[in-house]
């Protein structure tokens, strides 16, 4: 694909997803709590945003900046150059050649990095805290999630995103590495800083990184959010559940569905479980999640031998 | 992009990296320095594999254990930092002189 | 199958890890791997195999089973299998049993490695493995705060003698670009070759307790017994014969290799029979008897005759470990090692009995097979020389006396004591199966003895003559007659000596405290002063130069002061005018010229110092600055 | 197509230059931390340029985390809470200035002047492939002794910064008499 089409592409199917993720978590919410104000499911997303685009935006005393406005950005980048990664059907895919997986990795590593500056740049204490949080759990759960995701490259013998949803023609990968979808998907809770573990700007900090922020910046950082976590889904689905590879329908659609449905697992476990405490994240992370992972290295090798 | 545009980024990334571990005081931008260097260590090594070995893997290999040193450098410099803050409660080299004639 | 004898005790040990809460299951697991490494062993040396594993381009990984290894690795795993149950039923108090027994099978598991070793690489993991063992060993109580110390000293004493090791794979290695011991055998007989020589000895003094490195062997008694039985009869002390006899007829090419082993070997002999037989503690006692026996293998294999080095080595391991064992129960029994206060005969009978075969076996008595072997490193002494072989002579009769002696005095006939701790059943039964051993190797004597010796280890013996006999024999007598007598006049702990002879001897010739002064405080010393910052000893350098100019200039000025003076004096108050013009030249020049050096010392003294600074940034500076002016001059220069 | 990548690659190594220098031309530690990584993922960019794509990605996963925590260190060394404050902590600057320019020089005038041979990557070569092979082929033994070290490294940080070793406090009788500690 040429350069331009690729982004109008990638930009595209994310603003797509954003919307429909955005859908779900209304139609959970409402299943939830039955609240009053909705507008129905399918325009909620829309009149929130609307809401957001027309607020004031807010301003602390001496804030980086160029920092605090450009990270929800970053954050929305890297969200699509993770995307960009992954196949939405056979053979069409925007940068998956050679390493797609480990590029995948290191742009999901780079929100922790966005987080940070995030929280960082308000000079402002809750924000501080929520960044300082996103570091302590995006440190403890970045090498279970590398590990889980790497092991998938083992029956590829190949870094890139295609070639793994093709190494699972027969078997998905979901049956033949049974502890990589779990640890992925908790590690990938905590890259989205989604459900249980929105730690970063979590309500206990008062919005944490976004506790002083408001109108467009808060906007565009939601939407960012959103779309890391259709990444990581989407990544879920590739990896674990086979990708495009489907009977009857087309690929591209089988994608969507299998997509669509870890994301509404993420998004569903933020309705239903409470958020956890900073120190059960980093005791997860290291001391269950890494030796599981770990377990799923070796088993996964010994069956690819 | 030819090899020596990339040996030049590479010296040029080198010789600033020398500038900061020479001026700076404190330990951690110290590190920032040496980090720096090796960065530039890591350009001139993939560009020699790239430019002059024919794709011998070995020099990729070369890379990696860059990168092994990077993080080995990284971890006892820290530990180092923090022991040596917490013995002498030095943060900044002008504290450590212990060695002084 | 090479690999298996290796493999079933590591595997023993991580199962008495994993098992460690059940104590009941512990003992029976450690044995039974160590029977399958005896089995696997016993296997191998039958069929003979040999096995490689590439570990990276040009760095194999070998192992063999052949000639002399095929005696070792079976010897290994029998004996450890008597000392570990003895270990397990003995020290089935103790808290770290799992511990100590994982290590005991991990300690064999690498001798077994350093035996089936075909390569210098191979060679040294297994001999880095036994030395870490070892070490963490003889520290087991680490809880009393000595042991640690002793192990660290052990350990850095033997270490010294690594370094030889490394030395001989690197020079095989710069010689043969490999380090097979086969292709070093085909290399040329070139002064790499006699590195690897230098090596190897320095290497295997050190393992075998050779001198000058002999009282490593005492710290080593700061371990459990049972550690000692196997320190001492089948692991690290023979990993250093056992390599020498392995290396021999490639090493045998370097004309002062067989002098100086033989060297060693007759020194180290004579001096640890002396030291054995003044020391009043029954282990160190032993640990001396062990370096003498180990200088008698080292004598033959000097001598050419490997078959009689290992025929030692294989008499000494069971009979060494009966009386570790033995030493072992007394220290139970008698709550004591000290023997002028043991004399457990009378007590524990049976023991006492078992002990007195392994005190045969060390004193050498026919018919028993330690004098077989004996026997055979006295003749190749005689090969070797004359005086080579009245130096051997000398020193069985000194292990007649000191095995004598040990008996008596520790299973000697005395008061019937209470015993607090009496022998476990599996604890005499360990002792009896290695007397057993020891008994059953009197069969060398049979006709077809020696053949046999020849084929297990592919080397001959050599020829023995009939006098040679007959002064073992004698030597034997004279012994118990000179024990006896001694024994009637109540002089046999003291030997007869004064009490700071005795001292002095038993404490390996003061060789401990002559290492403490010429090797270990100087470097202390140095070490501190290094620490106190080099800036103290470079600024002494600087001012004491500084210092004594001005001293010496003061001095000058004084002595010009006064000689003018004189002259003054004598000349007379009509010249008052003349002298003091010459003392205001006196002043002005001779003063200012004098001090104007010594100030400039000292100035530069201060410049000197002041690039001390003790700044990491400074330093580094300078270090870039250098670096640069060295690349070009490189550049130039090419 | 040549043109893009030479365009990419000026773009990449002028960042990774002008980064590198931000590094120690910001007031502020967490700032400082940052441009350091911004350098580190335009030389990934090179890398993956220059034909090593898992370099350069493995690069750039690894500098998000270790910057994390260099980030975070530096907050805590410059009692500084959010390194937000300007400061700036220089010594011996001319002589700095002068052996980073020194060093840049030679090195350039190597880049410049010397000869290299001329053996490209062939192309269609797959050096993600290739590199694999030998890392768990050929060069295994360099491989495991990374790993080694750093393991050893884990382990020996650990023990360095351990607040209680098996004996007690690990500072018992490690505190200097005085924090002054001029010599004559």
């Amino acid at each position: 694909m040429n350069a331009l089409a690729s982004v109008v592409f990638v930009a595209l199917v994310l603003l797509v997803a954003t919307y429909l993720v955005a859908v779900i978590d209304a139609t959970i919410m409402i299943r939830v709590s039955r609240g009053r104000g909705y507008t129905g499911v399918w325009m909620d997303p829309i009149a929130r945003a609307a809401r957001l685009m027309m607020q004031r935006g807010s301003r602390t005393e001496r804030p980086d900046l160029q920092v605090w406005f450009l990270a929800p950005a970053l954050l929305a980048g890297l969200g699509a150059v993770a995307l960009a990664s992954i196949p939405v059907a056979a053979a069409v895919h925007v940068a998956d050649n050679g390493a797609g997986i480990v590029l995948f990795g290191a742009a999901m590593l780079q929100v922790m990095v966005a987080v940070f500056l995030h929280g960082w740049a308000a000079n402002s204490v809750f924000p501080m805290l929520g960044a300082f949080r996103m570091a302590a759990a995006g440190m403890s759960m970045s090498i279970p999630f590398s590990l889980a995701l790497i092991t998938t490259a083992l029956p590829a013998e190949s870094l890139s995103v295609g070639a793994i949803i093709v190494s699972q023609e027969g078997l998905w990968n979901v049956v033949r590495q049974p502890l990589g979808l779990p640890v992925y998907l908790i590690t990938a809770l905590a890259f989205s800083f989604w459900g249980p573990m929105q730690l970063p700007d979590a309500a206990d900090l008062a919005g944490g990184t976004t506790a002083e922020i408001s109108g467009v910046a808060l906007l565009v950082w939601r939407v960012a959010r959103i779309g890391v976590l259709v990444a990581l889904s989407a990544m879920g689905a590739a990896a674990f559940l086979g990708g495009y590879l489907g009977p009857v329908l087309p690929g591209w659609l089988w994608m969507m569905v299998k997509t669509a449905g870890l994301a509404t697992v993420m998004v569903w476990s933020g309705h239903h479980f409470a958020r956890m405490r900073i120190e059960s994240v980093v005791f997860l992370g290291w001391t269950l999640l890494l030796p599981i992972a770990l377990v799923d290295v070796f088993l996964s090798g010994a069956l690819t031998l | 992009m030819t090899l020596e545009a990339v040996l030049l980024v590479s010296a040029a990334l080198f010789g600033i990296g020398v500038y900061g571990a020479l001026s700076q005081q404190s330990f951690v931008m110290i590190m920032m320095g040496l980090e720096l260097m090796l960065n530039g260590a890591i350009v001139a090594a993939v560009g020699f594999w790239w430019g002059t070995t024919g794709g011998n893997p070995e020099g990729q290999l070369l890379a990696i254990v860059v990168m092994a040193v990077m993080a080995i450098e990284g971890a006892i410099g820290f530990a180092l930092v923090t022991n040596v803050y917490r013995v002498r409660k030095a943060d900044i080299t002008e504290k450590l002189r212990k060695l002084r004639g | 199958m090479v690999w298996l004898p290796v493999v079933f005790p590591l595997a023993g040990a991580a199962l008495v890890l994993s098992v460690r809460r059940r104590r009941a299951w512990l003992g029976p697991v450690v044995v039974a791997s160590l029977l399958g490494s005896l089995g696997t062993a016993a296997l191998a040396a039958a069929s003979g195999a040999r096995s490689s594993w590439s570990w990276g381009a040009g760095i194999d990984l070998g192992v063999e089973v052949a000639g002399v290894s095929r005696v070792m690795v079976v010897l290994v795993p029998l004996v450890a299998v008597v000392v570990v149950s003895f270990a397990a039923s003995s020290m089935r108090e103790d808290e770290a049993l799992p511990r100590l027994l994982a290590l005991l099978a991990g300690f064999v598991a690498a001798m077994e490695l350093l035996v089936v070793a075909a390569d210098f690489l191979t060679l040294l993991i297994g001999w880095e493995l036994v030395g870490a063992a070892s070490w963490a060993l003889i520290g087991h109580d680490w809880r009393n705060a000595q042991a640690p110390m002793f192990a660290k000293e052990a350990f850095v004493t033997t270490r010294f003698g690594d370094l030889g090791l490394y030395v001989a794979a690197g020079a095989t290695f710069a010689s043969v670009g490999s380090f097979q011991f086969a292709d070093l055998a085909a290399g040329p007989n070139d002064r790499w070759l006699a590195i690897v020589a230098g090596g190897v000895v320095v290497a295997a003094a050190a393992k075998s307790a050779q001198l000058p490195f002999s009282p490593w062997l005492f710290s080593a008694m700061a371990g459990p017994t049972p550690v000692s039985a196997l320190l001492h009869s089948a692991t690290m002390v023979a990993a250093g014969g056992y390599a020498l006899i392995r290396l021999e007829l490639i090493l045998s090419a370097v004309s002062w290799f067989g002098p100086l082993v033989v060297g060693l070997g007759l020194s180290t002999a004579l001096a640890g029979g002396v030291v054995a037989f003044a020391q009043s503690d029954l282990k160190r006692a032993l640990a001396g008897s062990t370096s003498a026996q180990y200088g008698l293998m080292l004598v033959a294999i000097g001598a050419g005759f490997t078959a009689a080095g290992m025929a030692q080595l294989t008499a000494h391991a069971f009979f060494k470990a009966l009386l570790f064992l033995g030493a072992g129960v007394a220290l139970h029994g008698g709550g004591t090692l000290d023997l002028a206060k043991l004399r457990l005969g009378s007590s524990l009978p049976t023991v006492a009995l078992l002990f007195g075969v392994g005190a045969a076996g060390l004193a050498a008595v026919p018919p028993l097979g330690a004098a077989f072997t004996k026997e055979a490193v006295l003749a190749a002494a005689f090969e070797s020389g004359v005086w080579v072989g009245s130096g051997v002579a000398v020193a069985g009769l000194l292990s007649v006396l000191y095995a004598a002696r040990l008996h008596i005095l520790a299973y000697g006939r005395g008061p019937v004591l209470e015993i607090e701790v009496g022998p476990h059943p599996v604890e005499v039964w360990a002792l009896a199966i290695l007397a057993a051993f020891t008994l059953a190797l009197s069969a060398l004597w049979l006709p077809g003895g020696k053949e046999l010796v020849s084929e297990l280890t592919g080397a001959e013996l050599p020829e023995g003559q009939s006098w040679e006999l007959a002064v073992s024999v004698l030597s034997v007598v004279v012994g118990f007659v000179v024990v006896w007598l001694l024994w009637r006049r109540n002089l046999l702990l003291s030997g007869g000596l004064p009490s700071r002879i005795r001292g002095f001897l038993a404490n390996w010739w003061g060789i401990p405290d002559l290492t403490r002064r010429a090797v270990v405080d100087p470097l202390i010393n140095v070490s501190n002063r290094l620490a106190e910052g080099d800036g103290s000893v470079i600024d002494a350098l600087v001012r004491a130069i500084a210092g004594s100019v001005v001293g010496v200039s003061q001095r000058l000025r004084h002595l010009v002061e006064i000689l003018v003076d004189r002259v003054v004096d004598g000349v007379g108050s009509g010249t008052i005018l003349t002298a003091r013009g010459s003392q205001k030249f006196d002043d002005g020049t001779v003063d200012a010229t004098v001090e104007a050096i010594g100030a400039g010392i000292r100035f530069g003294g201060d410049q000197s110092r002041r690039s001390q600074t003790g700044m990491a940034h400074h330093y580094y500076t300078l270090l870039v600055g250098g670096s640069v002016v060295l690349f070009i001059v490189a550049a130039i220069w090419r | 197509m040549s043109g893009v990548i030479d365009l990419l690659f000026w773009a990449f190594g002028a960042s990774a230059v002008v980064t590198g220098w931000l590094v120690f031309r910001t007031d502020s530690m967490v700032r400082a931390a940052y441009w350091l990584m911004a350098s580190f993922v335009a030389v990934g960019g090179i890398l993956v340029l220059l034909d090593a794509q898992f370099l350069g990605l493995i690069l750039i996963l690894m500098m998000a985390g270790e910057m994390t925590i260099m980030a975070i260190f530096m907050v805590m060394f410059m009692m500084n809470p959010a390194g937000l404050n300007p400061m700036t902590m220089v010594h011996q600057h001319r002589a700095s200035i002068i052996s980073g320019a020194g060093a840049f020089i030679v090195l350039a005038l190597v880049a410049l002047f010397a000869n290299f041979l001329a053996e490209p990557v062939p192309t269609g070569a797959e050096p993600t492939v290739d590199l694999g092979v030998e890392l768990l082929g050929g060069s295994m033994l360099v491989f495991e002794t990374a790993g080694v070290a750093l393991l050893a490294v884990m382990i020996g940080a650990v023990a360095l910064v351990s607040q209680q070793g098996r004996f007690g406090d690990a500072e018992a009788g490690s505190l200097e008499p005085s924090l002054e500690t001029e010599g004559p």
